[in-house]
């Protein structure tokens, strides 16, 4: 049967939770168990979200959208799919082959590693073992999450030099610059909040965040910590690391064809678009992990509710992440390149250095 | 002690001046250059005056102390000033006929190129030279010393376009080297065996000392060295000869420096370590012997001078002559009188030629000049007063010193006083020779041509060689008397030396030597009981008229040498007035004696072929060729070929590819690796 | 329980790789990515140390390595950008100008 | 057991890499394998404990030194080295100086390191703790370097811009 677990947050429960509590085995059975789980509805949502984003911009633009396959063409996923699967993957000539292949699968591996520290829920406890809602709780998540996504570039970069095109090679110089840029001031808007709870722990992050304070309003870092400012920054750096409107340089249709992955067709160009949407789905869930309270919401009703509904409050706020990003892409234009890089250096860069100093101030003064 | 009376003022005042117009002299007009010149070199003179109006309150001598120059374990020399009668009568004479003389340069060097420079040049030696006279040590002595050299070696080269003059310049900064180099050996020898060089300390230490008998001793030895010094400063024996060459230099330098003060500088530190002299008999007899000789031997050479500078010249080597044989006897105060009456009536000699020769245009032959008499009657009459005072006639100012210093002599040893009555008798000749040759007869000389044509010809007669000088003739041509600037300070001169005579009026001729009495406390401190010899007779004779010699023998005395100047007058007159052609006969009569005596007994090319060519090819071949070009710069080259192969062979390393510089980093640290890891497992 | 010498031998060997790289690469480039391993394997070493002697300041020393890395390959980068421009090659043996 | 396993695979990974970087001809194949050693060597750093150091290497090196070395090489398309013979010296007295060295130093290690042994996790390198020594023990050397990267900024900048395009910077 389920109930809820007490939240365990000291590294040392964690380690008595690695070590004693389990054999090795069963630690991996249960890993693997979580990892497959993970990886489906991933990728499910990751199909979806497409799906989501044509019907959204549709409506937005007055048409419909996908509606013939399937009801609200909710099946249109599962066909893109089909079609990608079965197109024919041509190689064009002078291509650095080794790379042009290796870089779609840096691209997606690098964007399905990271949701492997990212906490969906608390606690469980199934039979005699408590298992947390999480692949793996390592007390360096966030930072696990920063390097991979910085590994992200590779793909990009590379698919962009590899396939030997102009508009590619652009896309791709676009790419690894934006994001080198981008990935600086994404990570000062986080220490605010790593300074708030010390921890790098996503799991204790959003422990630190349970709660509310004047009786009704929640402790939520973009409230309690102050940290508007800092979601602010890392929204807009967030967009540009995952290469979405207004960022969307890389692949700049009326520009470069289709930037990076212009030369690619079929299951590749698939996997750099599943990478993209999965890369959007991991900030969505960092985002509500750091700033909005990971799971925290109203808690009711059996325990098996009781166990799941802290997993509906956070794919709630994903969903809603996930509907300003489309949002966003069937409103604003695209910026310029120039634009886009003395937006990063020179607005969002001293702004997150000044959020930093404050926030550390204040800190220091309620220490 | 007594009230501060800054003495440092007066040497630094003249230095003062000489900074400004060094340095900014160039920018200023002459009006200005002359105006700062005058203005600080008698603002020296005003301050000699201030403190000899309160000498009197004294108490001598008078020592004020400036600063520590160097301390080295106990040997200690300070920056300090030495005033009593001595030196205040040396500060009279030098600033009082400095000052003057610098006025009449002001008249006499108007049209001269470097104009600042002279006076710098003249400023800069008062500085000098007061030094000198202020030390109350050898040391601050010497830098005067030395200075005074610089001075008058910057100022004979002063036309330093003209080799003669240069060379002369050279000529007697050399000279004085060989002299400075006995003084300094004689400082060492005081520091090593007084420990200080302070006047008063050495003195003291000095006193008490006997004098040494057997002519042999430290004293003796520091006297003579000094004696050296001295007579390469004043020109004795056997380093007079640069002076008749450093009349090279404008006549009022020749005035000045080499008659009036510097030259006499050796004098005055002679009497001033009167203590060491009288107590070496030796070294005195040594003083008198060379002063008698220098001045028979200059006053010989003086007669057939036919340049106007160069009998004055002789005639002030054969003055200094006597200065020093009055110090040879003992007789100091007698020869510091000398001095400054020497000081008053050479100088107005020399001013007074060279108003002469400004008046011919440059002309310095006597041959070429005479019966100026009538056109410049006040250099005649000025110059009058000085011949008759230099040839010892009463009552001007020479009479009285020459003849104390004779009386002395002769209360010393009956030889020297008749050289030195012999030589009053030559130095009367000569002196009225060149007064006569001057002044009467016809004029022979072709500056009269100016009259007629105009001063464009004033180059004309600036033959080559002359001193530029020659160049008064421009715009003002013919024979014409001197500017009213140069003829004042004749007269002053004339003045002195017709009156400053009288304050030393022996007993003998019921004057009480009042200046006698006034250096008295320098030349009698030093009486201890015991002590003989010499130094008695100075100060026997200062208490007054002699007991055992009365009035009378010494009245005689002074009528046989009024006798021979007059006897000089006489045969001057007969020789060269009367029947101007006789001297050719005599000297055609004399020979090869005459010959001799006009190139100065061919002393100039002896020295040359003694010292001057074995030294010249002795360092041309060993410090030139031997150290110079076979050590050092051999060296110096090797150095620089070494360095380039070491180099050529090794910069092939320097490839410039980078992987070879790798490739010698990883070889280095291999070798350091492998030493560590030798070391380590030792 | 692995002996700490292995690490250090590792750790001796990127070194080496790094140096001959250094010695043998012709692109400049290379040659920088070279000097990177070498660094990777002193930290490396450090840590390795750090764990041996229980010190922290090891690891400390790891992350001042790793910023003056990043600082040398920034400024190293834009060098070899600029030679780039004026040379033409990015071969270390064509550009040996630096000699007497 | 596991632990020496999984040393040995990253390490002869590491190993592998290295190689591959020397081999290798083209510099972004060098890149890539030293982004599989750093990738390597940061998990020898978490069995080591030090995980920040590990996390650290990913982001910093990984993340963005190699970025831009890739970076670099894409926008002044580095092709393939040829093989010029530069310099003689590299090979007569450097590989052997090299090789001569490094036999040393590692003789050395072996000798003088005896075979103390350390498991997973032995000296546990959290960021709380690292923070705390960084910013007590070794503030000044911190602030040292942060004035180094300053100056290495300015330095890539001035070096990297073209001086004639200096005024357009200076309107946009």
């Amino acid at each position: 049967m389920l109930r809820a677990g007490r939240p365990q947050d000291s590294l040392a429960g964690r380690r008595r939770y690695l070590g004693q509590r389990l054999n090795i085995t069963t630690f991996i059975i249960v890993s693997f168990i979580k990892t497959v789980l993970a990886l489906f509805v991933l990728l499910t949502a990751v199909a979806y979200t497409v799906w989501l984003e044509r019907k959204v911009v549709g409506h937005m633009q007055n048409r419909w959208g996908p509606t013939r396959v399937g009801p609200f063409g909710l099946l249109q996923p599962l066909a893109d799919g089909i079609k990608f699967l079965f197109k024919e993957d041509l190689t064009p000539p002078h291509v650095y082959k080794p790379l042009y292949i290796a870089a779609p699968i840096i691209a997606v591996m690098c964007a399905l590693t990271s949701i492997a520290v990212i906490p969906v829920g608390n606690w469980i406890t199934i039979g005699s073992l408590r298992i947390p809602l999480q692949i793996t709780d390592v007390n360096i998540g966030l930072l696990i999450i920063l390097g991979v996504t910085s590994l992200g570039v590779y793909g990009v970069a590379l698919a962009g030099w590899s396939s030997n095109s102009k508009y590619s090679l652009l896309g791709g110089l676009r790419a690894s610059a934006q994001m080198i840029s981008y990935e600086i001031s994404l990570g000062l808007s986080l220490v605010g909040v790593l300074m708030l709870t010390g921890s790098f722990s996503l799991r204790d992050i959003v422990e630190a965040q349970s709660g509310t304070f004047w009786w009704i309003i929640p402790r939520w870092n973009i409230f309690y910590g102050g940290q508007f400012i800092a979601f602010f920054i890392y929204l807009m750096s967030a967009y540009a690391e995952t290469n979405r409107i207004p960022f969307d340089l890389p692949e700049a249709e009326t520009e470069l064809v289709a930037g990076y992955h212009t030369e690619y067709s079929a299951m590749k160009f698939a996997m750099f678009f599943m990478a993209e949407y999965a890369n959007m789905i991991t900030v969505a869930a960092v985002a509500s992990l750091l700033f909005l309270g990971g799971w925290h919401g109203p808690v009711f009703g059996p325990p098996t509710l009781q166990a799941l509904l802290p997993v509906f409050w956070f794919v709630l706020r994903i969903f809603g992440f996930l509907f300003v990003y489309i949002w966003v892409r069937g409103t604003l234009p695209r910026f310029r390149y120039d634009q886009l890089m003395a937006f990063g250096w020179k607005f969002l860069l001293p702004l997150a250095i000044a959020n930093l100093v404050v926030t550390a101030l204040v800190v220091a003064l309620r220490a | 002690m007594t009230p501060h009376l800054h003495l440092w003022l007066i040497p630094v005042l003249p230095l003062v001046g000489a900074t400004i117009n060094g340095f900014l002299g160039k920018r200023f007009s002459r009006q200005t250059v002359a105006a700062v010149a005058l203005l600080f070199s008698g603002a020296a003179f005003v301050m000699v005056l201030l403190v000899a109006s309160r000498f009197s309150s004294l108490a001598t001598p008078h020592i004020e102390f400036l600063a520590t120059w160097i301390r080295a374990g106990k040997f200690q020399v300070d920056f300090s000033f030495y005033l009593d009668q001595l030196s205040l009568v040396m500060l009279l004479v030098v600033t009082g006929v400095g000052f003057l003389i610098h006025i009449y340069s002001v008249g006499y060097m108007w049209e001269e190129g470097g104009f600042y420079r002279f006076f710098t040049y003249l400023n800069l030696f008062m500085f000098f030279m007061l030094t000198l006279v202020l030390a109350s040590n050898y040391l601050v002595m010497f830098i005067g010393w030395e200075g005074v050299g610089l001075a008058s070696y910057l100022l004979i080269g002063f036309w330093f376009t003209k080799d003669s003059a240069a060379s002369a310049g050279k000529k007697a900064f050399i000279v004085n080297r060989v002299g400075d180099f006995g003084f300094l050996i004689a400082l060492f020898l005081l520091i090593k065996h007084f420990g200080s060089l302070n006047f008063d300390q050495v003195f003291r230490s000095v006193i008490p000392m006997g004098p040494e008998t057997g002519g042999a001793g430290l004293l003796t030895a520091v006297g003579l060295l000094l004696m050296v010094g001295a007579a390469g400063k004043s020109a004795q024996i056997p380093l007079y000869v640069w002076l008749p060459d450093a009349m090279e230099g404008p006549t009022p330098v020749s005035a000045l420096i080499h008659a009036a003060t510097m030259v006499t500088a050796g004098v005055y530190m002679v009497s001033r370590s009167h203590v060491i002299f009288e107590r070496a008999p030796m070294a005195l007899t040594v003083v008198a012997i060379i002063g008698t000789l220098t001045a028979l031997f200059a006053a010989t050479i003086g007669i057939t001078q036919t340049d106007i500078k160069k009998v004055l010249a002789y005639s002030t080597i054969s003055q200094l002559g006597y200065m020093f044989m009055a110090c040879g006897v003992g007789a100091f105060s007698a020869g510091i009188f000398h001095l400054m009456t020497h000081a008053f009536f050479k100088g107005l000699l020399f001013l007074a030629a060279g108003s002469v020769i400004h008046a011919v245009s440059g002309e310095q032959d006597m041959r070429q000049m005479g019966g100026l008499r009538t056109k410049i009657p006040w250099t005649f009459w000025t110059m009058t007063i000085a011949t008759f005072a230099i040839a010892g006639i009463p009552p001007l100012a020479g009479f009285f010193s020459k003849d104390e210093i004779l009386w002395r002599a002769y209360q010393a040893s009956w030889v020297y006083w008749l050289i030195g009555l012999f030589t009053a008798f030559l130095t009367a000749f000569y002196m009225f020779r060149l007064w006569f040759m001057t002044f009467f007869g016809k004029y022979r000389g072709t500056a009269e041509a100016h009259e007629e044509s105009a001063g464009d010809l004033a180059h004309g007669d600036t033959r080559p060689g002359a001193p530029a000088s020659h160049r008064h003739g421009h715009g003002h041509g013919g024979i014409h008397e001197s500017p009213r600037l140069m003829v004042i300070p004749l007269v002053v001169l004339a003045f002195l030396s017709l009156t400053g005579g009288w304050i030393g009026v022996p007993g003998s001729l019921g004057g009480s030597n009042r200046f006698d009495k006034f250096l008295g406390p320098v030349f009698h401190s030093t009486i201890t009981a015991g002590v003989e010899g010499h130094g008695l007779a100075g100060e026997k004779e200062a208490e007054g008229p002699e007991p055992q010699t009365g009035h009378g023998t010494e009245l005689i005395f002074t009528g046989i040498s009024v006798l021979a100047g007059l006897l000089g007058l006489v045969l001057a007159w007969q020789l060269y007035y009367r029947n101007p052609q006789l001297p050719q006969q005599i000297a055609a009569g004399l020979g090869s004696l005459y010959d001799a005596v006009v190139h100065k007994y061919y002393i100039d090319e002896l020295y040359a072929a003694l010292f001057v060519k074995p030294l010249i090819a002795g360092s041309a071949l060993i410090l030139w060729h031997g150290i110079d070009q076979d050590v050092i710069d051999a060296s110096v080259d090797n150095g620089a070929h070494g360095a380039n192969e070491v180099s050529d062979s090794v910069r092939h390393m320097q490839s410039g590819n980078l992987r070879s510089y790798a490739g010698w980093v990883a070889a280095g640290a291999a070798a350091v690796i492998a030493y560590m890891v030798w070391m380590g497992t030792r | 329980m692995v002996p700490i010498s292995y690490y250090l031998i590792l750790s001796g060997i990127l070194f080496a790789c790094g140096a001959t790289g250094f010695l043998i690469k012709r692109n400049i480039i290379s040659i920088f990515m070279s000097i990177e391993l070498m660094l990777n394997g002193v930290n490396l070493s450090f840590v390795a140390f750090a764990a041996q002697w229980h010190a922290l300041s090891g690891q400390i020393f790891v992350f001042f390595v790793m910023v003056v890395a990043a600082a040398e390959a920034a400024v190293g980068l834009a060098i070899i950008i600029s030679v780039y421009r004026t040379r033409e090659t990015l071969n270390v043996d064509h550009v040996d100008l630096l000699k007497l | 057991m596991t632990h020496l396993i999984v040393f040995l695979f990253f390490g002869a990974l590491c190993v592998a890499g290295a190689v591959n970087l020397l081999v290798q001809r083209h510099p972004i194949n060098s890149a890539l394998s030293l982004v599989v050693v750093m990738g390597a060597l940061a998990v020898e750093y978490l069995l080591l404990g030090a995980e920040f150091v590990a996390a650290v290497q990913v982001i910093v090196y990984a993340g963005a030194v190699m970025v831009l070395f890739v970076f670099v090489i894409m926008l002044l398309n580095a092709g393939e080295e040829e093989r010029t013979k530069g310099s003689r010296v590299a090979l007569l007295f450097g590989i052997p100086g090299m090789l001569v060295g490094s036999v040393l130093v590692g003789w050395v290690l072996i000798e003088r390191t005896g075979n103390q042994t350390v498991s997973a996790g032995a000296l546990p390198g959290a960021p709380r703790t690292i923070g705390w020594l960084l910013f007590h023990n070794f503030l000044l050397p911190f602030e040292v370097t942060s004035i180094l990267v300053l100056i290495a900024i300015m330095g890539a900048v001035v070096l990297a811009s073209h001086p004639d395009e200096d005024q357009g910077k200076k309107e946009s």
